[in-house]
């Protein structure tokens, strides 16, 4: 055994109400990839800020080659070799990429030097980027590049990544653990957060669980399974999702010749799209972010105005209609963005249940508001999805993000849909909450309305769709029955991954 | 009798100094994601201590220089109350403007009806001299030269420095920049001080140089006019010097149109250089490019680091 | 020994404008001056017209005044309401016609008088034939100043040509400053104006041609290109009419008043002045002050070529007080 | 140094408690300032927010002048308010205040000299639209082509300036006038008069309709659908979307609700305490409007309390003047001191204050 590279010990961190990190110790060795488990707000985060030089711990210490490490600041993290993908984001979007990875470095070379290095790295590491195109143009995947290609340029010892691949295709996916073995075989240590688990074993050497601040358990992932790992994470064990096969009813939603102009300058268009969707079918929709799901959402909810003739509910033509007359007819969505487009951050849970709820629950009479209308719904929700929450006053804001997707979904799903569109409806939730939404889904479609899944998730595309298509660059392909599809062929299906080329020619083989 | 285009360039070049540089510094400011609607304050503040200062020492630079300092120093009070206190920052700057202009005329009171030191021109006498070039290239006094370079600079450090890099990171979000590792609030900080350096510059100016002399309420407006160019210009350097001169330019024309007796109602030349600027605006924003992109994406918006 | 009088001023502007409002705080202080501890003088500066002036006068009466000077023309709706209240009050109202009741007295001075005697001086001096005319507002005071120039400059020199330009402000020194360069640069050589602040000077000097003080002296650009001015001095009718409250003698008068009783001051004439100029000009001003001379005396004709008055006709003063057109001879026209 | 942490909720007690501490603050601090200008601190300070009130030489006077003041202020901010709370930036109330006030007067005006009672609603209709109309403007630029509303409503202030400047001296000068710039007298015409409607109090109409319009905006942002996509369109644009709310609309709405009430302020200032359209007939309302706005968080019954505050300090201002001989300079400066602190307190009540250790930051 090598010394640890990163030695933790007794690190805590209390936040009013909170303890984030309580005690937390564990150690990395240089090449290792270790990850970090645990539910929404287990405090995985926080530990890694702490690292980072983000966040001062209350107490604890760390150790880094042996010397005391307490990073004052995230430059101080730099310079000793610490580097950070972050969860949300650290990104600027009206620069371009060399600027973005500039502002992540101590001592960036000049422009024209570091647009050849970027160039170089990401040919070596097989994630080809132009140093010149703006942050804001770039799809989900290629954003995800850019704050690696920013760690990569420093040489980091030590590589922390906050759920990098919630965002990636399978093919970006294991590309990027190719990267990371390789980064792992030159002796970088990698810790890794991330709340899919088979990806976990697929990858890592060793992986440390917190539940509630505590570290509860440490494990080598290749030899556990994952629903263990779950398991231990949640403290008790977890069901699969059930369906029962039930045979497709009448077409509801018909989608002819969709075709949309992006309203944004970083938007995708939309090219003839069309689809059916039928009563009590789940369609999965399957692609890379930023080839559409925005927009495609858009469309179906009515933020966006489509042509008329091209989509009908039932038979009748809502193209031209707004969002509330479509969730009159009983089409509702929900987007991906929880804070800020699905829900409003600093307002109630009460005055976001009336966001979207205010017709198909009879919340306002002549413009005037029932907020005690609004209030029982708000708790309903509350209580039927087990959103964690103390009372329906609390801001959407402080509301974990597992929580208020649950929320969100639940928002819709009691209001009894015709048609439900979800954009990624389990992004950044942990294993257990997310199983809750899937069999929510799954028990809609069951008593006869009608889903559309969009998500980049695919083992949960294939976990609950009955078909499956996938969205690239505007275009959506023909569906296809769900059960039998593989990996593979998903991926030729869509194409996310056509610009990416392995480092050394070898073929990336699928992961378990 | 017609107009002199050589005189009325050089007169809108005067004439739009001030506007020029209170409007920089306020581009700078805004590009770091704040906004600070108090420029008619700081000009003020800045034009009176510059004259101050002028008087008892005899020297116009000194003037200047004290016209910054003390446009910087209202600027601090802005500063603190938005990024320490988080006090709301179209509130705060108004009531800058407010405390400003009672703030100068109680500092100026012992120094109305006084000259000022002369401020020299650069150049000698002969360069001025030759035809239509003289006037418009060498006719001018450092200040000018010194505001064109400050555009040049602010041009120059916002892209193609790690400085002006980091500024407008700043300003496009600061929570990726904070999660960086970037000061976000000592940066903002630096960027409102230099703003209200820049528009006591700009308020020393027309005290010392344009009017010259100190009188209460002298700004009369400059300020407001100097916030409108920096959204004229889309928060790009070269374009707020062009704005500032198309509305100094407008300005100096329509007086030159009275005095010619061009037939056109006094009411209309008096509204000329708002007019002009609003439909310019509009001939620019309706270009369905990405002009939006300059928008600071943060401006104005609080920022607290949680954590 | 009594209470001292009480003497409340209003003003519309601050009383650091250098101008309007400095000369009136200025004749404040010489009645101050000249009663000593007999009078009591208060005053609230940049008062706007309308209600709030209404208030400030009230507040006044209030806190004890016996005389109280209104100093704007908008004061005079308001100092009728506020003197209909308190009768007992004394009003004196500026520039304004309402003496609506028995308590209030309106003055104002003769400007144009000092106006005819600089130009005059401007008709002489200017060499290019063009005086540049920086003015605020297109109202009676102002348009009857520009003709009392233009008439006797053209009085000295046939081909003067009289260039005005609206600023649409009485104080905003940069403004006045480009109005100044302006005028200049479309070739006048002599600048006079009708606002209150000094920058035109500035510019002035610095083109090196002739101007003229505005309400106050402004002295410290004599003798160029300050050559002569107009100086508003209201301290002689505050005085007396002050002493007039004191001796119970007060009664409701209007007064305008020119450079008689020194309510319009003309400033020392300065040596770039030709000494012939400065005599004919000082004859001017003494023929005036006499009263054997009107600077509105026929023949004088309309913009239109209308006869205004026939030879040797000499203007009534309603005329005067609501003039509204250009005398013949006088190129542009008055906004609306 | 401290920290802050956001609060989970705004805290009520702060919320009430801050403004006055603000004004605590500011006597200290403009005590101190008086001082240093050789003026008794305690009595300027008394005769700036206690004379007004409660001396008895003044306060039958200056209590119903307080809402007189405060009327056109609340009025204004009331409307700038919902735009504020939807994102939307009318800066140049100003503008729409002057306009009002000439196309209500001209309206007046026009039917001089008829007494039929119908001339003075008509007025108010007439100032209401020119406010609207004058709104419009930076409305339908932004919404057709983009154009920033703050600008252009910053800049059509200038405009209205110059088109005040030219209806005094004018189209509605008063032909009775003796060539005077301004208009008739409207309030001292019984047809187009804005009474005061209970003598002695200052209550015209303009103050009824402030009060109305903060009883209105209160229903509309707590009770009613607008209010809450008022709300819900400034605190997260792309979730109004989601949920239904047509931007266009809203910024014409929104601009067109402060236009008209800016309008309308303007209108019964014309026809009751300023009583005429004069060059400089507007006082600044508009901009100050802004500052109460904010001072009131942006919420109707904050604005009524943040406007009569504005009103004393305006009004003990002038008392100051009048009896300490204190510079009105002082006094403005004075103002920005007192809206320094009630803006930098503001702070307690969204946040936590914790002394101690720091977060690096
Ligand atoms: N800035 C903060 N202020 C207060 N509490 C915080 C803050 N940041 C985190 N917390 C609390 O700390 C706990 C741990 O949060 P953390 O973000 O570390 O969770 P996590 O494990 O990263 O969760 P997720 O899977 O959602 O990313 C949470 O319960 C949260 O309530
Ligand atoms: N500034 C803050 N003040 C109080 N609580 C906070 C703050 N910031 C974060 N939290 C808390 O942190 C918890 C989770 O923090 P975090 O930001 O990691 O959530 P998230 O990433 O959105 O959640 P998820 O991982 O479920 O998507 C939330 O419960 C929230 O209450
Ligand atoms: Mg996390
Ligand atoms: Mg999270």
């Amino acid at each position: 055994m090598t010394a640890p590279l990163l030695e933790i010990a007794g690190l805590t961190k209390a936040y009013p109400g909170v303890v984030a990190n309580d005690t937390v110790s564990f150690a990395i060795r240089p090449g290792e990839v270790h990850a970090l488990l645990g539910e929404n707000g287990a405090g995985k985060s926080t530990l890694v800020k702490m690292i980072y030089g983000l966040v001062r711990p209350d107490a604890g210490s760390m150790t880094l080659e042996g010397a005391p490490f307490t990073p004052a600041e995230p430059r101080a993290a730099r310079a000793a070799g610490v580097a950070m993908v972050f969860q949300h984001f650290s990104l600027f979007e009206a620069l371009n990429v060399a600027e973005n990875v500039a502002l992540g470095m101590e001592d960036p070379p000049r422009p024209r030097d570091l647009a050849q290095q970027i160039r170089e790295v990401s040919e070596t590491y097989g994630l080809p980027l132009d140093p010149d195109r703006l942050v804001g143009d770039l799809s989900a995947g290629e954003r995800q590049r850019v704050e690696i290609i920013r760690c990569l340029l420093q040489d980091p010892k030590l590589l922390i990544m906050d759920e990098p691949t919630s965002v990636l295709t399978p093919q970006e996916v294991e590309i990027l653990f190719h990267t990371l073995r390789k980064l792992s075989a030159e002796g970088t240590a990698i810790l890794y957060i991330s709340h899919k688990l088979e990806e976990i074993r697929a990858l890592c050497d060793a992986a440390t669980i917190l539940r509630l601040g505590k570290v509860v358990a440490e494990c080598t992932p290749r030899e556990v399974s994952a629903a263990h790992m779950a398991e231990l994470m949640v403290g008790k064990s977890l069901a699969a999702p059930a369906r029962a096969a039930t045979p497709p009813g009448a077409v509801l939603l018909k989608v002819t010749g969709l075709s949309l102009e992006p309203a944004t300058p970083f938007g995708t268009p939309l090219r003839h799209i069309g689809m059916e969707l039928r009563a009590g079918e789940i369609l999965g929709i399957g692609g890379v972010a930023g080839n559409g799901q925005d927009e495609l959402l858009a469309a179906l909810s009515g933020e966006a105005r489509t042509t008329p003739g091209t989509i009908a509910l039932e038979g009748a033509q809502i193209g031209a209609l707004g969002p509330n007359e479509r969730r009159r007819l009983g089409l509702l969505c929900a987007p991906e963005e929880r804070l800020g487009h699905a829900a409003a951050p600093d307002m109630s849970l009460t005055e976001n249940a009336l966001l979207t709820a205010r017709l198909r629950q009879g919340l306002d009479r002549h413009g005037f508001l029932n907020w005690n209308g609004a209030q029982a719904y708000a708790e309903q929700v509350i209580a039927k999805f087990d959103v964690r929450t103390p009372g329906a006053h609390v801001a959407a804001r402080a509301l974990s993000g597992g929580n208020l997707q649950k929320f969100v979904i639940g928002r819709e799903i009691m209001q009894a849909p015709r048609v439900l569109v979800v954009n990624q409806p389990t992004w950044g939730v942990d294993a257990s909450a997310a199983a809750d939404i899937r069999q929510a889904l799954l028990d809609l479609a069951q008593n006869g309305a009608a889903v559309i899944c969009i998500s980049q998730d695919l083992d949960e595309l294939l976990e609950i769709s009955d078909r499956f298509c996938a969205l690239n660059e505007g275009r959506l392909s023909a569906p296809r029955p769900a059960r039998g599809l593989s990996m593979e062929e998903i991926g030729l299906m869509l194409g996310g991954a056509h610009d990416m080329h392995e480092a050394d020619g070898e073929v990336p083989h699928v992961p378990a | 009798m017609g107009i002199d285009p050589v005189t009325l360039i050089v007169a809108l070049i005067g004439a739009s100094t001030p506007i020029l540089l209170a409007a920089i510094g306020e581009l700078v400011v805004e590009k770091s994601g704040v906004l600070n609607l108090g420029v008619e304050g700081m000009m003020i503040v800045g034009a009176v201590s510059g004259f101050i200062i002028a008087i008892n020492t005899g020297s116009p630079w000194l003037g200047f220089a004290a016209g910054a300092v003390g446009g910087a120093g209202l600027s601090l009070i802005f500063a603190l109350l938005t990024q320490y206190l988080l006090s709301n920052q179209v509130a705060t700057g108004l009531a800058l403007t407010l405390f400003g202009l009672g703030l100068s005329s109680l500092m100026g009171e012992a120094y109305t009806g006084i000259n000022p030191p002369l401020t020299p021109d650069l150049f000698p006498q002969a360069l001025r001299d030759i035809p239509v070039a003289g006037p418009i290239l060498f006719g001018h006094d450092l200040v000018i030269y010194l505001s064109i370079l400050l555009v040049a600079g602010v041009w120059y450090a916002l892209h193609h420095t790690r400085m002006g890099l980091i500024l407008r990171a700043v300003g496009e979000s600061h929570d990726a920049a904070h999660a960086l590792g970037y000061k976000v609030i000592r940066i903002r900080i630096c960027a409102i001080l230099f703003g209200g350096a820049c528009a006591g510059l700009g308020g020393a100016y027309l005290s010392l140089v344009r009017v010259p002399s100190w009188t209460e309420g002298m700004t009369a407006g400059a300020g407001w006019i100097a916030l409108a160019i920096v959204v004229f210009a889309s928060w790009k350097p070269w374009r707020a010097l062009i704005g500032a001169y198309l509305f100094g330019g407008i300005a100096a024309l329509q007086l030159r149109l009275q005095a010619a007796e061009i037939n056109i109602p006094v009411m209309f030349l008096d509204m000329s250089p708002y007019l002009v600027t609003i439909i310019v605006l509009v001939i620019i924003s309706s270009d369905r490019g990405r002009a939006a992109l300059n928008a600071p994406a943060a401006l104005g918006k609080v920022f607290h680091a949680s954590g | 020994q009594d209470e001292p009088l009480q003497v409340g001023f209003v003003y519309v502007g601050s009383i650091g404008d250098l101008g309007w409002t400095y000369e009136h705080d200025q004749s404040r202080l010489a009645v101050e001056e000249h009663f000593g501890d007999a009078v009591e003088t208060t005053y609230v500066e940049n008062v706007p017209e309308g209600a709030d002036a209404e208030r400030v006068m009230t507040q006044m009466v209030l806190n004890g005044a016996d005389l109280i000077f209104t100093t704007s023309f908008g004061y005079m709706d308001a100092t009728n309401a506020v003197a209909a209240r308190f009768p007992d009050v004394y009003f004196e109202h500026a520039t304004g016609y309402r003496r609506d009741h028995p308590n209030v007295s309106t003055y104002s001075a003769r400007f144009y008088e000092g106006r005819a005697v600089i130009g005059h001086i401007a008709g002489h001096m200017t060499e290019s034939n063009i005086v540049g005319y920086i003015a605020s507002y297109p109202i009676p005071e102002v348009i009857r100043g520009i003709n009392a120039a233009y008439l006797h400059a053209r009085e000295v020199n046939p081909d003067v040509e009289f260039r005005v330009v609206w600023v649409y402000t009485w104080f905003d020194p940069a403004q006045e400053a480009d109005a100044a360069q302006a005028l200049i640069d479309q070739g006048a050589d002599v600048i006079m104006q009708h606002t209150d602040s000094t920058a035109p000077m500035t510019v002035a000097a610095e083109a090196e041609v002739v101007a003229f003080g505005q309400a106050s002296d402004m002295e410290q650009f004599a003798p160029f290109p300050r050559v002569a001015s107009i100086i508003d001095n209201w301290a002689p009718y505050y005085i007396a009419r002050t002493q007039a409250v004191m001796d119970g003698t007060w009664e409701s008068v209007d007064t305008w008043d020119g450079i008689a009783p020194g309510m319009v001051e003309l400033g020392e004439f300065s040596e770039r002045i030709p000494e012939d100029v400065r005599a004919s000009a000082q004859a001017l001003a003494d023929s005036i002050a006499d009263g054997s001379y009107h600077p509105f005396t026929g023949p004088i004709s309309r913009q239109d070529g209308t006869v205004w008055l026939a030879e040797s006709e000499v203007a009534d003063d309603g005329t005067l007080a609501g003039m509204d057109f250009y005398v013949e001879g006088i190129t542009g026209e008055i906004p609306n | 140094m401290f920290r802050l942490e956001k609060r989970p909720m705004p805290s009520r007690v702060w919320i009430v408690a801050t403004p006055v501490i603000a004004v605590i603050l500011t006597m200290i601090a403009g005590g101190i300032m008086f001082a240093i200008l050789g003026q008794d601190p305690v009595e300027a300070i008394r005769i700036i927010f206690l004379d007004p009130l409660f001396d008895e030489r003044f306060a039958s006077f200056s209590r119903p002048q307080l809402l007189v003041k405060a009327g056109p202020l609340i009025l204004i901010a009331i409307g700038l308010a919902l735009g504020f709370r939807a994102g939307i930036w009318n800066i140049g109330a100003e503008g729409q205040y002057i306009i009002g006030a000439i196309c209500g007067a001209a309206f007046g005006l026009a039917f001089y000299p008829s007494e039929n009672p119908l001339i003075f609603p008509g007025m108010v209709l007439a100032g209401l639209f020119g406010g609207w109309a004058w709104a419009m403007i930076p409305a339908v630029l932004r919404t057709r082509f983009r154009t920033n509303e703050i600008l252009v409503s910053l800049l059509l202030v200038y405009v209205a300036e110059a088109i005040l400047a030219s209806a005094a001296t004018g189209f509605l000068r008063n032909p009775d006038g003796r060539g005077f710039p301004g208009s008739r007298n409207l309030s001292q015409h019984p047809g187009t008069d804005n009474l005061e409607l209970v003598a002695g109090t200052g209550m015209h109409w303009g103050v009824v309709a402030a009060f109305i319009a903060v009883i209105f905006s209160y229903v509309l942002l707590n009770r009613h659908l607008m209010g809450y996509q008022i709300k819900l369109a400034g605190q997260a644009p792309r979730a109004a979307k989601f949920a239904g709310v047509n931007p266009t609309r809203l910024i014409v709405l929104c601009l067109g609700v402060s236009g008209a009430l800016a309008g309308m302020a303007g209108l019964f200032e014309v026809a009751g305490p300023a009583g005429q359209i004069s060059i400089d007939f507007n006082v600044g309302y508009g901009f100050t409007a802004i500052i109460v706005a904010f001072l009131g968080r942006l919420h109707p019954v904050g604005i009524l309390l943040a406007g009569l505050l504005m009103a004393l300090t305006y009004i003990g201002g002038e008392l100051a003047q009048l009896m300490l001989g204190i510079p009105a300079s002082a006094i403005q400066a004075f103002q920005g001191m007192l809206l320094f602190f009630l803006l930098a307190l503001d702070v307690l009540s969204n946040y936590r204050v914790r002394i101690g250790r720091e977060v690096a930051a």
